[in-house]
């Protein structure tokens, strides 16, 4: 009577699963909550700071157009491409700045780790979807700007299962 | 309530329900209305009882219950009624959809997941419309070398089978679409065109997956038909009669399950095999043989077999409940049709209505029809509930299975049947 | 009257019947309504996971569960047959029993045997 | 109108020619199996109309062994056809040919 | 109802019992089990069940030929007569096999299908009901389809088997549709009531009786081998293994004169038209192309298997004149059990020369009195026995069949060239018989003795004994036929 | 070799009954390759596995790219399984350039391959459980991974292709509060899957299916060269994390599961065994780990190696031993990368496995075999 | 209205017929053939005998004509739609098959039975399996036998000889 009680046993288990809280995350109403504000890279240290590596952001001010990034991506996926600033933006010498392509990008954050200026961190942000390729290259202005991005679901584990709340 | 839909929200519901009828209504609006104009102004009006028929007359007629009852009456009353709509292909199709909606729900419970959730607003329950929709607008892929003929009419002959076998079931005294007097036998003739179907629907598509898919179909359905034919035999045995009107009727008192939950047992196995489902889906393993049968079957094709599936799943179902569990049989529930509105008619405001024609449906009827639902759906239930926690299991070991275990202990079933019926605790003399 | 029982089986034509005339529609206007895109003859190849077709659709195939349809063939008349007794069964005399259990008992030796033969599948 | 047993019969006769036509034309096995079955069938149709009419249910009953012996037959046809077809590979019984006389 | 210990109903449950029991035998053996092992079972069980036969005979148990019953069965000596017969053969069958299937596969259900079409042809002998006369007849008929076709591996049992079965089916499928009628015109399937039914048919609905009856004699003589239906029985003879040709030619075939005794013939005289004219072309035509066709043969199988058409038109001749001559059907049955013999002993005699030298052909037969004396000897007798020479067995029952065909004669005028037609053919068959023995004897150069199978050698004295025996002391079997003999008047 | 060809399979004309089915790559119970499947009626005659269809070369790419360039690249064959494919190229590398790695990212490196392998063989479970027709434990499985992968993000910063691994340490240290939402989490999880004994491991009708199918035996296992919950399901106690630790595996208590039966039924339960063993190993790393310190070692944006040399290193990833051979010549790119991949090993035993096996075994059989075509590929 | 199902069965029963004999595809013969039992399963029903129509139904076409139907598809392509035909035997056999109806239904049309009407009452199903186990019990152990005996030899005729001998050998 092994395969009765084994049969029993799962519908059993089958059952008890209807009335468990369902773990599904209803992703544009809900998003996962994630660590800090993005990843980020102390070059002084050499260790990066945990968080989500989305999309880039730039800091103007810091950023001197020396290159690193665009090299360090190189052997990765060519998305970075140094691109002429408009006079208005120049903060540099060379007035060149990282400009991503997110059509390429790979979000491997190595990128960040090689600027040695504070300049290139990634952030929570990770809807870039958009309808053209064009609308995925990033160039420096919008790089600029902060995204806002509201995330605050976590995983709550309870006695009737776990669920995103 | 929050387990089973933890974030129902009565208002929300209560919209989508109002903005679904609305929808609805539009839509009725804007066929109907270009429909009554079309009547109005190509259609010859007919006199009837003396008074030329206009649309406005009719409209009339339809709101007036003393006019419109006595044709619905006679409507009721013909077969067209029963096979169209009530225990026929409507209320079948009904059920029917209802399962695919409950089997998607449930399934996704037991998985932790949501399932059907966006269409219609309200946890999904437009989709199977919407599914609906998509199938008739999808193109319809014939293959190449395909028999054309066979492969178009396997579909709608599998849905007609369906229905064929959905004609036997009584779902309320009285209440069947065929009242024969050998019901079951009828029952047995139908299930066994579904293997022709099957395989002429596989063969026809001239591919291998398909094939295979077809060949393995006819061996499971044509090997679990006879511990099917089997397990019942229990019942006919007590009752000594094949209508299953009188073998529901038969059970006022008590259930064969009762007495025979091994024959019962057998069935619902062989049930899940002849629905080819999880456990026994083996003709749709989609690891192995991509889709089965189904493989070469695109848009609406698809979707005729699927429906067809769930009548199928719909009637064997009925037939489990009105075979084992006392089929419309229940304590009386529904409360009698109020006696003064026949006596006084009904007081709408200032007028107060005689209306001949109620009540629509007798007492019994509501209650025997209440009765059969609810053990149907408990009954389909028990069929999705395999789907959610077993694997697939193999050709030979189902062969086995039906072979030797079910069919013994469909033996032991009659001898018990036959063992309880010389001992006198049944039949002539007996119980009941 | 010849003939009048077969009136109530008329409906379960009808059903039959009334399932294709509602049914069939959904096929025309599916055929109506969807694309019909006939520029590629790749689509219409059978399927073979994207490979080229090879070889017969339709073989000789899955022998080794031929003997069960044969046997099928033969129980399910067993099977029947069982109904014809079962249905009067409470009306026969009690001694009416024996002549089918004999039955049984011939068609349980067929059955070992039979079920023995198809279990030896590497001879199919 | 009636049905009278006359009108079963004469559909018995004609599905009797038809199943003698086959048996003398066709040379397919399978096609001279359905002629065969086509007899047998015209003869129950015919047991079960004369059952009818006297009224008696040994046509039935004879009708009902007639069935299940066509059962039992066309099983043994069908294994002795799958044997043949695995030694010539064909179904044609006028190209068998192994015993001339 | 039938009582339990009549034979038909013993017969059924020794044979079908040991018959079901052999398969799962060699299941429970993994079937691995030596085909000795069966086919002894098979005989014992044929033994004993032709003993209890012979005991019901010797205890007087049975009835004499009633020929109708209330029932479905009736435990008459006519049955019993051919009950004998079949059982004889089909212990002829079983004891060949020992050498012949040694080789074979699956010999557990080989003897199990020779016990249920056994079972089959006794109860067709028995049946008096239409509907138990043609499961009888299927059941005699199924097994024996399944065993022309038993050597697989062989092309040409296979085809033997095809045509027999296309054959066998459109016979029985004439049966039903002769049943069908009679059904139709008398209400009732018990044959005893048919035939009442029949003498008091309506005349406008004779022409229908006719049909039935002639349908009958089509379905029936399909089985027998009758000239217009004969031609799948050469091919099926001479394909099927010649053990399972032993049962056919001596069993079926007469399974065929049982059922049509029964039926027919008793059917006809009621129906009180003159038919028998009919019958006797029938005979003449059967004995004379069977004869003429066996001439030509090559094979002896085949030889054989014309030759037993040809006895069943001297069979048929007493059928014929039976209305007119009392000897008629006695001479019939006691050409069928010595042809029951004769052929089983001859096509057994085959079995064993197939088994050990794998040659049919006439020509290769030169000096087989040399190589497998015994074999031959048995041959050769059971061969003149068939042409009917004076002091074998055979001879006596040709002479009763012809002297009824002559003491018929005052009444049919034609009756007498029936004998006439007789003596010629068996002339006849003397010839191409004289030229096997001559081939076995007197051609050939010396050749070295083989071993011969040690079953083949006991059915051939068996059947030596019996036509020597019976034919130098024929008063015991005359006896017994003309206890067995239904008594028909016109 | 293991499985008899059945008498008489062989030996009816092969035009006859046997037919050829080709199993991907368009199909449901294939992966990115192609099985190229004889059967006879239910029986599969012979099987010829045809992979290929992802190969993209990921050998030759590595020997343009410099030591940490190369890390976004090499992790692509087994997104699923990133860290521990990384794991040897990383360790080899560190050799190479001699460097002497904090003992704190020892320690992550242990948490991130063993949640990885986790993750990994979650991901296989599922689609074990949907080829055996089992909807149920596609879900379930699926589902649950989502613990693990929300670690890995809190981890790493990313869901899948975490690059987290660089010679010389890891990219980033421990996000704050990591250690008591790992173990919560890691707990849970445990109780999940041990939850699914009940609908999976122990079903009867599973247990039926894939007892005794493709029954690999020791000898052969051993023989082919298959690695990992293959070999360990046939009987070979062998594990890298115990028999040749590096990192810290050492000083961890690792227990090595290992099931006699070599048959398919074994081949899927390791897997399980090994997640439950996995997060033991989690919690002892949780707790032995220095609460503090470096996680990365500063290199030069293009390290160089001395001279030419080659070092080989391999780890137990999520489907069995994986190697790493690397060969450098004084530049800042290697010379040669060689993967050895355990899919490649297991996938050659799968022909043997099949033959004569029934139809309805084959995705059993074949998924059970833990194979990751796109690994095999490269 | 029992007359128009019977004209429209007696269309259907020897049209299918006459197809399931010249359908050039023999799976549509087989298709035809179902028609034509199913048609004498209409005939049955027409006779109040819904029993053996829906034994019929359950048996021939449920069970018979899926036999026939996989054994079709198992020969070959070509030979599903080969067919050797003798023009001269098609002539003669249409000729006998037109002797035989003209010959029987004469036979028919002349005799009798022609009057014959009934209006009694059909006989109740039941009988039937009264008769199976009282008067026909003999016939019935026998038709047991019957399918035990086919069964046990079809099982043996069709399967792999070869096989079986090679394993033996080994």
């Amino acid at each position: 009577m092994n395969t009765a009680t084994g049969i029993i046993r799962a519908l059993n288990s089958g059952i008890k699963h209807i009335a468990t809280k369902r773990f599904t995350l209803r992703y544009p109403e809900e998003k996962l909550k994630f660590v800090g504000d993005g990843y980020q890279f102390d070059p002084s240290t050499g260790v990066g700071i945990a968080g989500l590596k989305g999309r880039h952001m730039l800091f103007h001010d810091h950023c001197t157009g020396c290159q690193l990034c665009s090299i360090a991506c190189e052997g990765v996926a060519e998305a970075i491409a140094m691109v002429k600033v408009p006079e208005e933006q120049k903060q540099n010498k060379k007035s060149i700045m990282p400009q991503i392509d997110y059509g390429k990008c790979v979000f491997c954050g190595l990128c960040v780790d090689a600027c040695p200026f504070y300049a290139l961190y990634m952030t929570n942000d990770y809807e870039l979807s958009s309808f053209s390729k064009e609308g995925l290259i990033y160039t420096p202005a919008q790089l600029q700007v902060k995204p806002f991005v509201a995330q605050d679901s976590e995983i709550q584990i309870s006695d009737r299962g776990a669920t995103h709340g | 309530m929050s387990v089973i839909a933890p974030n129902f929200k009565l208002s929300e519901f209560i919209k989508s329900l109002i903005d679904n009828a609305f929808w609805f209504l539009l839509i009725g609006v804007l066929v109907g209305l270009p429909a009554v104009f079309i009547v109005l102004f190509v259609i010859e009006l007919p006199i009837i009882n003396g008074e030329l028929l206009t649309p406005f007359l009719a409209l009339t007629w339809m709101t007036d219950p003393t006019r419109i009852l006595p044709i619905v009456h006679a409507f009721m009353a013909t077969d067209l009624f029963r096979v169209m709509i009530f225990p026929g292909f409507g209320f079948a199709a009904l059920l029917a959809a209802g399962t695919i909606f409950a089997e998607r729900k449930m399934l996704a419970k037991l998985q932790l997941r949501v399932g059907p959730f966006y269409c219609g607003k309200f946890e999904g329950i437009l989709q199977l419309m919407g599914d609906g929709l998509k199938l008739i607008s999808k193109e319809i892929i014939i293959p190449a070398k395909a028999d054309k003929p066979i492969f178009w009419a396997a579909p709608v002959l599998f849905v007609a089978a369906a229905a064929s076998f959905v004609a036997f079931i009584p779902v309320a005294p009285g209440w069947v679409v065929a009242d024969v007097d050998v019901g079951l036998l009828g029952v047995f003739a139908v299930i066994g065109f579904f293997p022709i179907i099957t395989i002429l629907s596989a063969w026809s598509a001239n591919s291998k997956f398909p094939f295979i898919g077809g060949i393995r179909a006819l061996f499971q359905m044509v090997s679990f038909e006879i511990p099917l034919i089997l397990s019942l035999l229990g019942v006919v045995m007590l009752t000594g009669s094949l209508n299953l009107s009188f073998i529901a009727a038969s059970q006022s008192s008590f259930p064969w399950i009762v007495f025979l939950p091994i024959g019962a047992i057998v069935f619902y196995i062989t049930m899940l095999a002849e629905l080819e489902r999880i456990p026994f889906d083996l003709p749709e393993a989609e690891s192995e043989i991509v889709a089965g049968w189904l493989t070469e079957l695109s848009g609406m094709m698809y979707g005729l077999v699927q429906l067809g599936t769930y009548l199928k799943l719909y009637a064997f179902a009925a037939l489990f409940v009105v075979l084992f569990l006392g089929g419309w049989n229940g304590p009386m529930v529904v409360p009698p049709f109020p006696a003064e509105l026949l006596a006084n008619g009904i007081e709408l405001g200032p007028v107060t209505a005689n209306v001949s024609g109620l009540p629509l449906f007798t007492q019994e009827m509501l209650n025997g029809t209440l009765w059969f639902v609810l053990k149907t759906v408990a009954v389909i239930f028990f069929i999705l509930l395999p789907r959610g926690v077993f694997p697939r299991i193999r050709i030979d070991m189902l062969l086995n299975l039906g072979w030797t275990k079910l069919i013994g202990l469909a033996f032991v079933n009659i001898f018990i049947a036959l063992g309880l019926l010389y001992s006198g605790v049944l039949g002539p003399g007996g119980l009941q | 009257m010849v003939g009048e029982l077969a009136g109530n089986y008329s409906t379960v034509v009808m059903m039959f019947g009334f399932a294709i005339v509602a049914m069939a529609p959904a096929l025309i206007i599916s055929r109506m309504i969807s694309p019909r895109k006939r520029s590629n003859p790749v689509k219409f190849l059978p399927m073979e996971c994207g490979q080229v077709p090879s070889g017969e659709g339709r073989t000789h195939f899955m022998m080794q569960y031929y003997p069960y349809i044969l046997m099928f063939v033969v129980f399910d008349v067993m099977a029947i047959f069982l109904y014809a007794w079962g249905s009067a069964l409470l009306e026969l005399p009690k001694t009416a029993t024996l002549p089918m259990m004999g039955f049984l008992a011939i068609m349980f030796g067929a059955m070992a045997f039979a079920l023995y033969q198809s279990g030896r599948r590497r001879i199919w | 109108m009636p049905n009278e047993l006359v009108d079963f019969a004469l559909v018995s006769v004609a599905m009797l020619g038809i199943g003698i036509y086959g048996l003398a034309v066709k040379r397919n096995f399978i096609r001279m199996l359905f002629a065969v079955e086509i007899i047998i069938n015209a003869a129950n149709l015919n047991l079960v109309a004369f059952g009818r009419f006297l009224p008696h249910s040994g046509g039935q009953t004879m009708a009902l062994f007639s069935i299940a012996i066509a059962a039992a037959e066309v099983a043994v046809g069908l294994s002795l056809i799958i044997v043949a077809y695995r030694m010539y590979q064909n179904v044609d019984i006028a190209d068998f040919g192994s015993l001339k006389g | 109802m039938i009582e339990i210990t009549s034979t038909p109903l013993v017969l059924i449950a020794i044979l079908g019992t040991v018959g079901i029991i052999l398969p799962i035998l060699s299941i429970a053996r993994k079937e691995q089990g030596s085909n000795l092992f069966y086919a002894i079972i098979a005989f014992a069980a044929l033994i004993l069940s032709i003993g209890y036969v012979g005991y019901q005979f010797y205890a007087e148990n049975v009835a004499t030929s009633v020929l109708f019953s209330e029932d479905v069965l009736v435990d008459d000596s006519f049955g019993g007569f051919f009950a004998i017969a079949m059982l004889l053969v089909a212990i002829f069958t079983t004891v060949g096999s020992f050498n012949y299937m040694r080789k074979q596969n699956s010999p557990a259900v080989y003897y199990s299908l020779i016990l249920l079409a056994t079972i089959g042809m006794v109860l067709v002998a028995y049946s008096t009901d239409l509907i138990m006369l043609f499961v009888a007849w299927e059941l005699m008929s199924i097994p024996t389809y399944i065993l022309v076709g038993y050597m697989k591996k062989n092309p040409s049992s296979n085809e033997a088997a095809l045509k027999y079965f296309l054959f066998g089916a459109l016979s029985s499928a004439i049966i039903v549709y002769g049943i069908s009628i009679a059904y139709g015109l008398t209400g009732s399937t018990n044959i005893g009531e048919v035939i009442q039914g029949y003498a008091t048919l309506d005349p406008s609905l004779l022409p229908l009786g006719l049909l039935s009856v002639g349908l009958f004699i089509a379905g029936f003589g399909f089985k027998m081998g009758l000239v217009p239906f004969h031609q799948w029985l050469p091919d099926t003879y001479e394909g099927a293994p010649p053990t399972i040709t032993a049962l056919l030619a001596a069993a079926t075939k007469k399974a065929g004169f049982a059922a049509t005794i029964r039926v027919v013939v008793l059917g006809m005289v009621v129906l009180n038209i003159d038919w028998t004219l009919a019958l006797g072309i029938l005979a003449v035509m059967t004995m004379t192309i069977g004869n003429v066709a066996a001439i030509m043969q090559k094979s002896i199988t085949r030889m054989l298997a014309y030759s037993s058409i040809a006895h069943a038109g001297y069979i048929l001749i007493g059928l014929a004149v039976a209305p007119h001559s009392s000897l008629g059907l006695q001479g019939s049955l006691y050409q069928i059990m010595n042809h029951a013999v004769m052929k089983g002993a001859a096509f057994i005699a085959i079995a064993g020369i197939v088994t050990t030298l794998g040659v049919t052909h006439i020509e290769k037969l030169k000096g087989l009195g040399r190589r497998m004396p015994i074999t031959a000897l048995g041959l050769v007798i059971a061969l003149f026995a068939l042409a009917g020479v004076p002091p074998l067995s055979g001879f006596w029952s040709k002479m009763m069949l012809f002297g009824s065909a002559l003491d018929a004669g005052s009444a049919l005028w034609w009756a007498p060239w029936l004998a006439i037609a007789g003596v010629l053919n068996s002339a006849l068959s003397l010839a191409y018989y004289g030229w096997i023995t001559r081939k076995m004897y007197f051609e050939g150069e010396t050749e070295k003795r083989v071993a011969e199978p040690k079953s083949i050698i006991a059915v051939m004295i068996f059947s030596t004994i019996f036509l020597v025996g019976f034919g130098v002391y024929p008063e015991p079997l005359l006896k017994f036929v003309e206890f067995a003999t239904p008594v028909i008047m016109p | 070799m293991t499985a008899q060809l059945p008498p008489g399979l062989a030996l009816h004309k092969v035009d006859e009954r046997i037919m050829t089915l080709n199993v991907g790559p368009q199909h449901p119970g294939s992966g990115h390759m192609r099985l190229i499947v004889q059967i006879d009626g239910d029986y599969i005659v012979a099987c010829d596995p045809d992979p290929g269809y992802v190969h993209r070369g990921e050998e030759k790419m590595a020997e343009y790219r410099n030591y940490v360039t190369n890390i976004p690249h090499l992790e692509r064959p087994v997104i699923h399984d990133s860290c521990n494919i990384l794991y040897p190229y990383v360790l080899g590398v560190e050799e190479l350039l001699g460097i002497e790695v904090p003992e704190r990212a020892k320690y992550i490196r242990v948490i991130a391959s063993e949640l990885n392998r986790c993750i990994y063989t979650m991901y296989w479970l599922a689609i074990y459980g949907i080829f055996l027709g089992h909807s149920t434990m596609f879900m379930w499985p699926a589902g649950d991974r989502e613990l693990l992968i929300d670690l890995m993000e809190k981890m790493t910063g990313a869901r899948v292709t975490h690059a987290h691994f660089v010679p010389g340490g890891v990219r980033n240290d421990l996000p704050p509060n990591f250690e008591d939402v790992c173990l919560r989490q890691v707990n849970y999880f445990e109780k999940r899957i041990k939850e699914y004994a009940a609908v999976f491991y122990d079903n009867p009708i599973l247990v039926s299916r894939t007892r005794d199918t493709g029954v690999l035996s020791r000898q052969d296992a051993i023989g082919y060269g298959t690695t990992g919950s293959v070999l360990r399901a046939s009987g070979v106690d062998y594990d890298l994390r115990v028999k040749e630790p590096y990192d810290v595996y050492d000083e961890l208590d690792v227990h090595t599961n290992v099931m006699k039966e070599g048959d398919s039924y074994a081949r899927s339960k390791v897997p399980w065994l090994d997640m439950i063993e996995s997060c033991n190993i989690i919690r002892q790393t949780l707790q032995k780990m220095p609460k503090s310190g470096s996680v990365r070692v500063k290199l030069k944006p293009n390290p160089k190696t001395k001279g030419l040399e080659s070092v080989y290193k391999r780890v137990e990833s999520g489907r069995g031993s994986l190697g790493c051979y690397i060969v450098s010549d004084a530049k800042v790119e290697p010379y040669r990368v060689k993967l050895s991949v355990p899919s490649f090993r297991n996938l050659i035993a799968l022909p043997n496995l099949l033959r004569g096996e029934k139809l309805g075994n084959m995705p059993s059989v074949y998924w059970s075999l833990n194979y990751w075509p796109v690994e095999a590929d490269r | 209205m029992a007359d128009v199902a019977f004209l429209a069965l007696a269309v259907i029963t020897i049209g299918s017929a006459i197809a399931a004999l010249e359908m050039r595809s023999l799976i549509y013969g087989s298709i035809a053939l179902m028609g034509t039992l199913g048609g004498v399963a209409g005939f049955f029903l027409l006779l109040d005998a819904p029993f053996v129509a829906l034994f019929q139904l359950a048996i021939y076409v449920g069970s018979i004509a899926v036999l026939i139907l996989f054994t079709v598809m198992l020969v070959k392509r070509e030979l599903i739609f080969k067919k050797i035909e003798d023009r001269r035997r098609k002539f003669a056999g249409i000729g006998l098959m037109l002797v035989t109806m003209v010959a029987l239904g004469a036979v028919f049309l002349d005799s009798g039975i022609k009057t014959i009407t009934t209006d009694e009452p059909a006989t109740d199903f039941r009988d039937i399996g009264t008769d199976f186990v009282t008067y026909y019990w003999p016939a019935l152990i026998l038709m047991g036998l019957l399918l035990a005996g086919s069964v046990t030899g079809a099982l043996v005729l069709a399967k792999r000889e070869e096989v079986e001998n090679a394993k033996r050998a080994s």
